[in-house]
């Protein structure tokens, strides 16, 4: 059962992982991603993370989808040229990308991890849920936590700040004693 | 179900993210794809505190989802910005920082 | 008390970034000053018969690397960072009182950056680790290399950059001379960066040769001496005046000391070993620079090569490997300082009256400026170390030690001093005296600026009543170096 | 009050005087400064008597008191206090300096009267007796140094006083440097000192010496040679001696005190303080009189043919001067210094009243223009041809006792000595042939139109010129005033010409041969230790010597009034007839021409060149190999900034993937 519901998820998470990269127009390569979290969210529940899990879909798939929703819409489709400058990048970017996965997997499979129980520790109840989760974040991870916080803060004035209207424009169109 | 199906599965997501990274001119694809790493990140780090009985990892994929976020924000930002002052949307062609 | 002193000019350079424009420049002579207060009492303080470390500061810092953030001073480190207190401060005033950089926007960075800079030299005089007083060494450089790129006069890119090659690759041979040190030392223990530490257990000689080597290069760049003072013209002729004061007269001081600091207690056999080499180094600079001062007729580069001639006094003073040459070193080291700081601020001056810094288009100065040319006359006299100036003392105490270690060198540098009394008097005469050329304009120096320069000129004046203040202190912790010398610490086996 | 306290007071005076006058420029109207000036350099005589009589009230064995006032400067292996020694020898240094500085400051107070500098001109000249005192009381080596420098400072500020000339400001250059060389002497000497003899004090390293040394050793005479060059320059000893007649550029009083009375006579101090180590190396002694003698001779010479009037003074200084070195290297030291103290009276008076007739004439200085200043200027001629007498050697007159007494004592001691006796005596027939070159053509003969002018009641007047060059002066600050003082209208410079006048004349008393001899016997507790102290001239040779050099004397001066009175014109034949020697003369034996051509050229050569090709070529060539791998370094890697940003994250992920490899390589 167990294994059925890792197989689905990861297939979605697959499947929503190289459309996202497949697809020409951004618009569709959003949706893509959505499927995508929501089936990493699938996975997350069965490792026990159920407060990852919500935040994953509440936060990631909900909030933070809906941006680039927006955002592709504003912009449009563009769709990409086919030629490709960069000679050998074509060849080469995939071929480190499979590079890449082969040493994770060499890693993961191969060497290290050994010691990893297969199904992993037993959990107890309660495990990955919001009380734990919090209980953390706010003592052990205290500085971490208002340091992603300030981070937060920042981006959210750098938004602002970025996508505000550009300054040369506003002098162009401002009053000339301004200058 | 063994934890090492999670971590290959997360390898294979960070490399398909890297590659769309390497691959795709729109920024907003990239920032998409980035977010493909991310999130497989988000997935090793879960696989390994479920394995430790650890909930350090939880922790620390909130934390990557903030910085996600953030990236978010401001990778948005930066494409709303280019689109308002015109400018190409395609990563090839922005390159005036050249040696 | 040393953390204060080293982190205020900083603390006040970060507040000068969000003071008013106006302020911005007070802000940091308030820092400045009180830098200068908190070292006038360490010198006060000073106990003068020990050669430890006083007021010391230990906390571990990255305790995986054995680095520590420990602060102290000694006899060779307390007028040095007194020094570099009242020249900042005084560079400061100058510039704060005539609101230099005129009419420019950015005089909130260039005061930040003078901040900025005092703290890393404060800092390298301070620190007691290895690895500290590498980072700050280099830290001394990131303000230069903007004051005199960002506010410096003509060609001053090429000169910065040619700056940056040179005193950059001193630097990065010290890094890595520095961590050889200390992995070296620990030899697959547990590695440490304190100087004190470190010197207990020195390195075999082969090693020490090589990272000396390294460690002599990065010091005299920065000095600098012949013949690697192919930076110095270019940045002596771009720097604005006050970063020039700064530039000769407290960092090429950094070099010098370093010698005594890291270079004597850890590799003591290696200083014996390149002491000959090291010595016809300084006196080929002072004879250089001497001979190169008489015929220039930039007057920043007759101060400029005459400061490679008095550097390479320092530097034979220490490499006398005796305890009166590196007392006399120590005491040179503040007088050069001392003499080249109203130095360059009086050039300054001259070129408001003159319009050049071209000195056969100068002259007649004197005439309406009895003041000015009084300072500028016990400028001169100090810098030609006239007997009766703490100069003199200074030398007196280099070339004795020299003379009866190596009599031939003391004998050769010895005409230096001849040298001295030309180009000095030269540069004040051609300025000072004959005949006014048209365009230029006898005036009286401001109060603005005699407020900076004449505590300078009561300095040098009350300094050559007593030069025993320094002497006296400098002589224990001196007398420590100088013994790691004659009987080196011998943990590598029995010697040869 | 001990000796020792009058002697710092003798010290703090002047200097005292010095730092009012500086700081209160401002403050001191018309002449308080010159009269301040004066009150602490006459204090200070005041003092140095206290001194003196103090010291005769010690018992004779108890006359030499060294004392320190802190220590100035000792740390590690040197000791060395700010330390005074107080005995016979600096006594009468500090009555002889004090005493003419008193005079000439009173002179000046007049002299330099319409100067825009004449605040700067007194605080000066007192720094300048501050720093001849120090020089003179110096208990050690080092504050001997300080003294040595500080008098050559002074001695260039006031040469190059009158600054808006280049000849001046040039002089003061030359002296200053070619003193320097003498300090690096002097310093060098030190350091031997300290070396042999573990001390830099004046009492312990003569003691030490007498131990350590044995006569001409190698090392003793090594010092005392380098002590020569710190005198000779100083005393303006050949080979060392273009300055002084340059520094002839400075104010008149100047020249008098320092060019002549004082400052240059140092290097005869020096020989006399420094007598054990010169005995204990008699070859270097004999060198200093052999070049005693030389000077002595070739500037007599030169000052045959030289027409400015102040040149040929300066001239007869190194020619006198040369008279003491032979003096205190024979070891004739009382005769010495007897010398040096009648020569700073009557070379001070020839000065001032040279300075009066410069006045006169509106500032010229050749004498080929004036003539007949006797009904003009009465006192001046007068006490001019006063001080020619001294100078000459007239009998009666001081200068005739002192120089003889040296010649007399070279012959007592006889062998080749006697070169000395014989030169001293041709010299001295030259000294009084100039003497009255410069006397008989001033005062006697047709007055000039200045001194027509003057008679009648009207001081000559023209626009300042260069007297050097005749280029017309900048007539701002820096120039000699607009107005000039003679002797007959201002009483200071009269009082003071008057005084000196009268110690020329009666100076000689001092130490007449069989008659009295309290100079010499004033001297013993300095020199007891001599190996001359024995040596005394039988006043029956003492007497024949004073016959023959009065005879010289007389001779000398009756050939000046043959040749310039009696028969003018022949001279001006001579120089025709004679025109290479005379040629040689002029350019006084060429020794400018030569320091240039051996020291100054070769040293801005080598400065030009390594200007031009040292540090074009391989300074600059250190960097521009620098940043040529640099550069080149870079365009290597230039092709990989293509801009393009999936090009660099290539790179990236590459570095990634090889890492990878790298770590699973090292865990395998």
């Amino acid at each position: 059962m167990e294994a059925v519901a890792f197989f689905a998820g990861a297939l979605g998470a697959l499947g929503g992982a190289v459309a996202v990269i497949a697809l020409r127009n951004p618009f569709y390569s959003v949706l893509a991603l959505i499927v995508h979290l929501i089936s990493l969210a699938g996975l997350f529940l069965l490792l026990h993370a159920e407060f990852i899990a919500a935040a994953q879909i509440v936060v990631y798939a909900g909030a933070v989808m809906v941006l680039y929703l927006f955002v592709s819409a504003y912009v449009g489709a563009v769709e990409e040229p086919i030629w490709e400058p960069i000679a050998g990048q074509r060849l080469l970017g995939p071929l480190l990308a499979l590079a890449l996965f082969v040493e994770v997997s060499i890693a993961v499979i191969g060497t290290g991890l050994k010691a990893i129980e297969a199904e992993g520790a037993t959990v107890q109840i309660g495990f990955g849920s919001p009380a734990a989760i919090g209980e953390l974040m706010l003592e052990k991870f205290l500085i971490a936590f208002e340091a992603a916080s300030l981070l937060l803060l920042i981006a959210a004035v750098g938004a602002i700040v970025l996508a505000g209207r550009p300054r040369e424009l506003e002098r162009e169109s401002g009053p000339a004693e301004a200058r | 179900m063994d934890i090492t199906w999670y971590l290959v599965l997360s390898g294979l997501l960070f490399a398909i993210g890297a590659c769309g990274v390497l691959l795709r001119r729109s920024p907003l694809v990239i920032l998409l794809c980035l977010e493909l790493m991310l999130n497989a990140g988000s997935l090793a780090l879960i696989a390994f505190s479920r394995a430790h009985d650890n909930q350090d990892g939880h922790v620390f994929a909130i934390v990557v989802m903030v910085v996600a976020a953030c990236e978010v924000v401001v990778g948005l930002g930066l494409i709303v910005a280019m689109f308002r002052r015109r400018l190409p949307l395609d990563v090839d062609q922005i390159r005036v920082l050249r040696g | 008390m040393l953390s204060v002193l080293l982190w205020a000019p900083l603390a006040f350079g970060i507040l000068c970034l969000v003071a008013p424009r106006g302020a911005a420049r007070w802000v940091v002579l308030a820092g400045s000053l009180a830098a200068l207060g908190i070292a006038i009492g360490l010198a006060v303080d000073f106990e003068s018969a020990t050669a430890g470390m006083q007021h010391a500061v230990e906390k571990s810092w990255i305790s995986d690397l054995g680095v520590s953030y420990s602060l102290g001073v000694d006899g060779i480190s307390v007028f040095l960072v007194l020094l570099t207190a009242l020249l900042w401060a005084a560079a400061t005033a100058f510039s704060a009182l005539r609101a230099y950089p005129l009419g420019d926007d950015r005089s909130r960075f260039y005061y930040f950056l003078l901040a900025l800079a005092e703290t890393a030299v404060l800092g390298a005089f301070l620190a007691q680790d290895l690895l500290l007083f590498v980072l700050f060494f280099d830290l001394m450089l990131i303000p230069f290399f903007f004051l005199i790129g960002t506010f410096g006069g003509e060609g001053r890119i090429a000169a910065t950059t040619k700056m940056i090659v040179y005193t950059l690759v001193g630097s990065l041979l010290m890094l890595v001379a520095a961590i050889a040190t200390a992995i070296l030392t620990a030899d697959g223990g547990e590695l440490t960066f304190s100087i004190a530490t470190l010197r207990e257990s020195p390195l075999p000689e082969g090693s020490q040769e090589w990272i000396f080597c390294f460690f002599a290069a990065a010091f005299l760049v920065k000095m600098p001496a012949f013949p690697i003072h192919g930076w110095m013209p270019d940045a002596y002729r771009a720097a604005p005046l006050p970063v020039l004061v700064l530039l000769s007269a407290v960092l090429s001081k950094v070099g010098a000391y370093g010698f005594l600091r890291v270079v004597f207690p850890l590799f003591p056999e290696a200083t014996v070993t390149f002491q000959e080499l090291v010595l016809v180094i300084g006196v080929a600079s002072i004879l250089y620079g001497s001979v190169m001062a008489f015929t220039q007729t930039n007057v920043r580069l007759v101060a400029g090569y005459s400061s490679i001639a008095q550097l390479g006094f320092i530097t034979i003073g220490i490499f006398s490997l005796t305890t009166d040459g590196a007392d006399g070193a120590v005491l040179q080291m503040v007088n050069h300082g001392l003499v080249v700081a109203p130095l360059f601020l009086i050039i300054a001056i001259l070129y408001e009256r003159t319009r050049t810094e071209d000195l056969r288009e100068m002259g007649g100065l004197a005439t309406r400026a009895p003041v000015l040319a009084a300072l500028f006359l016990v400028v001169t006299m100090a810098t030609l170390a006239i007997p009766g100036s703490a100069n003199f003392i200074g030398e007196f105490y280099i070339l004795n030690a020299l003379f009866q270690e190596k009599i031939v060198y003391a004998i050769v540098a010895a005409a230096g001093v001849a040298l001295a009394a030309f180009y000095a008097l030269r540069l004040y005469q051609r300025t000072m005296h004959n005949r006014l050329p048209a365009g230029a304009i006898s005036r009286e120096i401001a109060p603005r600026d005699a407020l900076v320069i004449a505590p300078l000129v009561a300095c040098i004046v009350a300094l050559a009543f007593y030069p025993g203040l320094i002497l006296e202190r400098g002589e224990a912790a001196v007398e420590d170096k100088a013994a790691s010398i004659r009987t080196p610490v011998t943990a590598s086996g029995p010697a040869p | 009050m001990s000796a020792s306290d009058f002697a710092w007071l003798v010290l703090l005076l002047p200097l005292a005087g010095s730092m009012v006058i500086a700081l209160g420029w401002r403050a001191l109207p018309g002449r308080t400064a010159g009269y301040l000036g004066t009150a602490s350099i006459g204090l200070a005589f005041a003092c140095s008597l206290g001194a003196l009589i103090s010291l005769l009230g010690e018992p004779h064995d108890a006359r030499q008191i060294a004392d320190s006032l802190y220590d100035y400067a000792s740390a590690a292996s040197l000791e060395i206090p700010l330390e005074i020694l107080v005995d016979p020898l600096s006594v009468f240094m500090c009555l002889v300096v004090t005493g003419v500085s008193t005079l000439i400051h009173l002179y000046s107070v007049a002299y330099m009267d319409s100067d825009a500098g004449y605040r700067r001109f007194f605080a000066l000249l007192n720094f300048f007796v501050f720093s001849m005192l120090v020089l003179v009381l110096a208990g050690n080596f080092v504050v001997l140094i300080v003294g040595w420098a500080f008098v050559g400072f002074a001695s260039y500020a006031l040469i190059s006083f009158w600054y808006r000339r280049e000849t001046a400001t040039r002089a003061g250059m030359k002296a200053f440097v070619i003193n320097v060389v003498g300090d690096v002497g002097l310093v060098i000497a030190a350091f031997l000192v300290f070396r042999e003899l573990g001390t830099f004090g004046f009492l312990e390293s003569f003691e030490a010496a007498r131990e350590t040394f044995s006569t001409n050793e190698g090392t003793v005479v090594a010092i005392c040679l380098l002590m020569l060059v710190g005198a000779f320059a100083k005393s303006a000893q050949l080979p060392l001696h273009t300055w002084l007649p340059d520094a002839m550029e400075g104010p008149t009083p100047v020249s008098a005190l320092i060019h002549a009375a004082t400052m240059v006579t140092a290097g005869v101090y020096l020989i006399a303080r420094m007598f054990p180590f010169f005995e204990l190396a008699p070859t270097a002694a004999d060198i200093s009189a052999f070049i005693g003698l030389a000077t002595l001779v070739v500037a007599a010479t030169i000052a045959l043919v030289v027409t400015d009037l102040k040149r040929i003074i300066a001239y007869s200084t190194m020619s006198q001067i040369g008279y003491m070195v032979v003096g205190v290297s024979i070891g004739a030291y009382g005769a010495g210094l007897f010398h040096l103290m009648t020569h700073a009276f009557f070379k001070a008076l020839l000065f001032m009243a040279a300075g009066s007739v410069i006045a006169a004439i509106a500032g010229r200085q050749s004498i080929d223009g004036m003539s007949g200043f006797r009904r003009a200027l009465p006192l001046t001629s007068g006490l001019l041809i006063v001080g020619a007498l001294a100078l000459a050697g007239f009998p009666g007159m001081s200068g005739f006792f002192s120089k003889d007494e040296i010649l007399v004592f070279a012959a007592e001691r006889g062998g080749m000595y006697w070169i000395f006796a014989i030169g001293g005596y041709v010299a001295a027939f030259l000294t009084a042939f100039y003497a009255f070159r410069i006397g008989f053509r001033v005062v006697l003969g047709e007055p000039c139109p200045e001194a027509r002018e003057l008679e009648r009641g009207h001081l000559a007047h023209a626009d300042p010129v260069n007297p050097l060059t005749g280029e017309p002066e900048d007539t701002e600050v820096g120039f000699p005033g607009p107005e000039h003082h003679i002797a007959e209208r201002a009483r200071p410079m009269a009082i003071a010409m008057g005084a000196l006048g009268l110690l020329s004349v009666i100076g000689g008393a001092l130490q007449i041969p069989g008659v009295s001899a309290g100079l010499e016997h004033f001297f013993e507790p300095t020199f007891e230790e001599s190996a001359f102290h024995e040596v005394i001239p039988s006043s029956g040779s003492a007497w024949l010597g004073l016959a023959v050099g009065g005879a010289v004397a007389i001779a000398g001066i009756a050939l000046a009034y043959l040749l310039y009175v009696a028969r003018p014109g022949v001279t001006a034949r001579l120089a025709e007839r004679l025109s290479g020697v005379h040629r040689f003369l002029f350019n006084r034996w060429y020794f400018d021409q030569l320091q240039d051509a051996l020291v100054y050229r070769p040293l801005v050569g080598a400065g030009r060149f390594a200007n031009a090709v040292f540090e074009r070529f391989v300074v600059n060539g250190i960097v521009q190999g620098t940043v040529g791998v640099v550069r080149g370094a870079g365009s290597a890697v230039r092709g990989a900034q293509s801009g393009f940003v999936r090009g660099y994250a290539l790179l990236l992920v590459g570095g990634f993937t090889a890492l990878g490899v790298y770590f699973l390589a090292a865990a395998s």
